[in-house]
């Protein structure tokens, strides 16, 4: 009877009760948030809901004794525990390429193909991640961590992740979650950087309906764009291949099956198994801390700045174009990628100007063109600090 | 020389730190390799726009490109920006692309749009329909 | 010619015939038998039928030499065979908690929250798994032998594979098919312990239909389900937080398509993976012995130990009830797991006392939470014994 | 005292054949651990039941309870029962129980609950409709 | 400013333009002609478009400085990176088996079970295996190295990557390319030489119309012809153990959300892995080579071998058989397996002679049997020289 | 002479390089066990198909089987050597096999044979129909 009890006691040990500390708690509500707004404010629920889970999962509370070493071995840490099974893609950095791999079978590019004039905002918002990159700098990271958290500014999380664990793994989850969340966030921070940014005329400016895409054009575009932009940054070749490589899946119209899993089991997999071991990999002790509180600092500049110079650059496009040819400065946010929600705004804020005027179609050029354009600076990024 | 400029590529964080502590260099570098890649594209897009546009323009010009359906394609828009469920607005932007880009001209494709909002299995097999009335 | 005389007889050693023994004969038998009882009799066949294929593949009989090593390399437990990298996720144990996750998936908990004290049921089964860790340490198996053998009585084929794989991967195979054959055995086994520890008038007991259940509880049900259940037995996290996870994905209104996937092909690749791995890991030599006998035997008396408690508890918990919040003790058996044949015995059982009284839904209650009841189970197991 | 009672928990299979050779204080721990975590469960359901029935009972006490549809839900039960085939039966018994626990109030969702049987797809892409008919 | 040109001039260095020899280019140019192939002239588009973007990703010239070891680690060959990993299912032979277990899912045997003695015809054209590695023998391959270009003739993609990464992992590349061209090209080869052999009013042979075949046969099928399989070559289990798996679970009728899945998300997402790292695995430095060339050689004689023994032996086996129950040696060209589109050549060439005169059902069973032929073939090989 | 025999099956390459540097020995080995497998699934199968016809031919002669709607499998195999596109063909050769074999005589499955061919979701939930009108 006396042992029982004892041992009772001793089972206490061991529960999450005994070991819980306020850090994990405060992790566990982060989580909790982010399920909240994933379902209640759908903000990327894809990615929200799995990864607030995830950072629940990663925050139970686990006895460990670093003096015997005793513990349970199933933290994500842990070699050869299911969460670190799970973890390899990410840590491997193979989870983000079969996600590329998906987009690519399910992003049209037929806005980016009819206006390729556009693509170029796709470059200009690209300014974001190298400004946090130089702020990162100046703030004390070394040169691998700014590229990592620059990254953010790309707003998209595969290739934070992607470049993350090749450059600082060790920053990883908290830069995958400020990139996700700022994602997220893109409505609330960009719509008034816009406003700022534009007076009442340019919001008004109708872009011409662009011409038709022919199949053989989008057949050809996947590849010609694979083969140039590889051999400009042979680095970004792990995200860019994929990303051509699912796009000539979908486009061929002979490979249908193949693009239909690529777009659909097998990114719903992968989604749902980086989601889960990123927002895990948020342990407390690893997390909590203030270069977190910087990272989403910088992650937030990023973005800003990104938009702003999405915005400048079109503004600045303008000078030298004629009348017709005007591009409408709403859909220079859209540059930083975050397809399709930040094309949704450039729509919306577009529509609060002239409820006829649709800028969505035209807001996905620079879109898509950011995807490229965020993976071609995370190869230069990884060949000059990886 | 050479060597100075070789450490700096095959430079890992280390060394960047220390020839380039203030990120300028690599800023300047990498904006410059982003705009040049996407500038690749432009021209060959812009090119291959120039092929394939004189196929087109004949095309278009035999069918009245005036009666732009935009009630269809403001439907379609709608929908993008209502779905922000489950991550149905792919399909939702495809279909106005599709839409805007081919109103007045029936096109070789099926001429029915399709996009799902409330099922719940994948997109692929998703199934609300646009219906391109015959006209 | 008479090289090639003689090369044919010894090509004749590598050939199945000539490697046969009776064992393999057997065994081969035994995996005809459970395709066959998963086609004709329809019992879990999505089981039955892998495994049993399984079986013939693993016993299918190999050349080796143990004097020089010669042989061909292909059997489960070679290493960099395909079957053996196909083993892996057994071995290592990150199968079952894929299977959780759409399992997860799948679930509806809704009959569970609408009526709770029915979760108490999924409790006093599980006394299933002790008491056959007690018989079985009385039989001389040592505790994480006795620990592995004892989670037979959960009744769930994943939580069987997991536990003995990290307690005792030497019985994995006989404790893996021991497992699924009682759960395909659930009616036959239940129904006698069922009638003859109820009364005629207990078995007529009109159960009243619980209230509805909103989608938000159903919501939080996986979330704070998962939290409390991971607090306590930290060590269940795998199967619990996948579990969880999947029905968050399900029921979160936001995440349909990855609960699809997770539900649909991820589950369809991982329970053929498992079923076909499992069965060949069931080698003759390995397989064939006294304590896999002993192990059935055990298996057996864990089902009936789990549907007596179960059954039992239920007519406890009635002597403390008012008249109409009685309990029709024949949904005590549905405590085991096995979902759904267990709740479909209470149902079916139900019906023969009284054609117009409906228990399945009722059933469904201690049914599920005899999954969570079990694999909290396998996390105690697992602190204890790992 | 607590040397002793930690090599119980950090143990292996071989500190527990030790101290606890016929396995009760095992086998005590660990089904009173069974038991408080689900009673656990059980008070956070009761209490989340206490707090979301209130906005129920108003809502069903507007409509009609009384009209039990019992033949949809028992030809649900039937083919719970009757489908072995496939795995259909999660699908099957999910259905049962939502018009079950639904019946007799319409609730926000579609009203119309989908299995399959025939089909040999997945679960998720089946369809064999029970329709609610509008009454 | 120095810096920053002298920088630029550098990264020159890094890219792919820096790096480009001819042999990358002329590997881009085979990778666009196949991914044209697949997709104008729709040979095999679900191999041929995977394969030929992998030509072009592999063959992105990359920096490699010997003496010191930089480069880019993002090569095919380069341990840990993106396409190394999803390389490991070729090089350690998984994919192939996975890719059996959805065609064994896919495919329906009846015409096989039907009429068995056409089965023998799928043995007949083995020889075109044996044939080249006879061949290649004579021109100084080693036997291991013969045997992998011999399995070309097998007219069977997954068994040569299966067997050529068993045996000579070095030519699997140019092997799996060898293999896959001459199947799309199955139309162009088979045409001719089954003219040449045949007469006229052997042409217009009419077969019988087979028996129906029950259910219960196709069940019984996969079982009995695994384990008769099996035991005569234990060492092609991988491939027909998987083969005969998924045909159980296609016709079990109990398992069919299992099979769909086999044959459907699983098949495509090994198909687009496979496809892509054999294609991205044709480096310019491996492929480019005399050796290559002679494999080519070997591949286009080993079908036309096999096509002639097809042919021939239904020939052989007419003597033998009365009036009516001859059997149209057009079928006999789809020994080879090549599944469907050489059976689809037998139609085809069969309707020019006869347009009422349907030969696709009958072609069909040689067809399958060629599959099983080739696997046996694999497994013979394996145990001799691997 | 078995240590030499032995050799050469436990011989990876190089044995076999010196003992059968022509490589007949394998080839004649490897023709003969190809040609004795398959025979032995012809016996098999052969027999299998003695034991069922029976019960088959039974049921066959009760129907008629003259009416051979050539129509139906001509139509099923010409969609076999169209559908080149992505795959389909298999279903469209399984759909044909079934068509053939079973004329005349109604199955005791759905009797509607299901194909795809424009629909991008995989094979196994395509759906173009062949149906067997009730005649
Ligand atoms: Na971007
Ligand atoms: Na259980
Ligand atoms: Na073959």
């Amino acid at each position: 009877m006396d042992t029982i009890i004892d041992s009772l006691q001793q089972f206490w040990q061991y529960t999450g009760f005994a070991n819980c500390t306020w850090q994990h708690l405060a992790m566990i509500a982060i989580g909790l948030i982010f399920i909240t707004l994933g379902i209640v404010k759908k903000w990327e629920p894809l990615l929200l809901v799995p990864i607030g889970f995830g950072m629940i999962v990663g925050n139970i509370p686990l006895f460990f004794d670093p003096a015997t070493g005793a513990g349970l071995k199933i933290g994500i840490y842990e070699d050869g525990s299911v969460l670190n099974i799970l973890y390899h893609g990410v840590r491997n950095g193979w989870y983000p390429p079969l996600i590329f791999l998906g987009i690519g079978a399910m992003t049209d590019f037929s806005a980016l193909i009819s206006q390729p004039r556009l693509i170029l905002i796709g470059a200009a918002a690209q300014l974001g991640i190298f400004g946090a990159y130089l702020l990162a700098l100046l703030l004390g990271f070394a040169p691998n961590e700014a590229g990592a958290i620059g990254i953010i500014g790309g707003a998209d999380g595969p290739t934070a992740i992607f470049l993350s664990s090749k450059l600082a793994p060790e920053l990883m989850g908290a830069i995958a979650v400020s990139a996700y969340s700022y994602m997220a966030l893109v409505p609330v921070i960009q719509k008034p950087i816009m406003l700022l940014l534009t007076t009442k005329k340019e919001r008004l400016i109708r872009m011409r309906k662009p011409r038709e895409v022919s199949q053989r054009e989008k057949i050809v575009f996947p590849i010609l764009g694979f083969i140039c932009t590889a051999f400009i940054v042979p680095s970004g070749l792990p995200l860019l291949g994929m990303l051509f490589f699912g796009n000539l899946l979908k486009e061929s119209g002979v490979t249908k099956r193949l693009a239909a899993t690529a777009g659909g089991p097998l990114i719903d997999i992968v989604t749902t198994l980086i989601g889960l071991t990123v927002g895990a990999s948020t342990q407390a002790d690893v997390f909590l801390t203030g270069r977190s509180v910087l990272i989403f600092g910088l992650g937030l500049a990023s973005f800003v700045i990104a938009t702003t110079f999405g915005v400048g650059f079109v503004k600045f496009m303008n000078l030298f174009l004629s009348e017709e040819k005007k591009i409408n400065p709403l859909i220079g946010n859209a540059g930083v990628s975050a397809v399709p929600d930040a094309a949704r705004v450039s729509e919306t804020v577009g529509l609060e100007a002239d409820p006829s005027n649709h800028l969505l179609m035209h807001a996905m050029a620079p879109n898509v063109a950011g995807v490229i354009g965020s993976a071609v600076a995370a190869g230069i990024l990884l060949s000059f600090l990886g | 020389m050479t060597t100075y400029l070789f450490s700096i590529l095959t430079a890992g964080s280390d060394r960047m730190a220390q020839t380039d502590p203030h990120g300028w260099t690599l800023t300047i570098i990498s904006v410059t390799v982003v705009f040049l890649a996407l500038i690749v594209l432009y021209f060959l897009y812009n090119l291959s726009g120039k092929i394939f546009t004189g196929a087109f323009k004949r095309k278009s010009s035999t069918k009245k490109n005036a009666q732009v359906p935009d009630a269809e394609v403001a439907a379609a828009i709608a929908l993008a920006l209502d779905m922000e469920e489950d991550g149905d607005t792919y399909a939702a932007i495809a279909a106005a692309i599709h839409l805007y880009l081919a109103t007045g001209v029936h096109d070789t494709e099926p001429g029915i749009v399709t996009i799902t909002r409330k099922d719940s299995s994948p997109w692929s097999s998703k199934a609300l329909t646009f219906r391109k009335l015959p006209r």
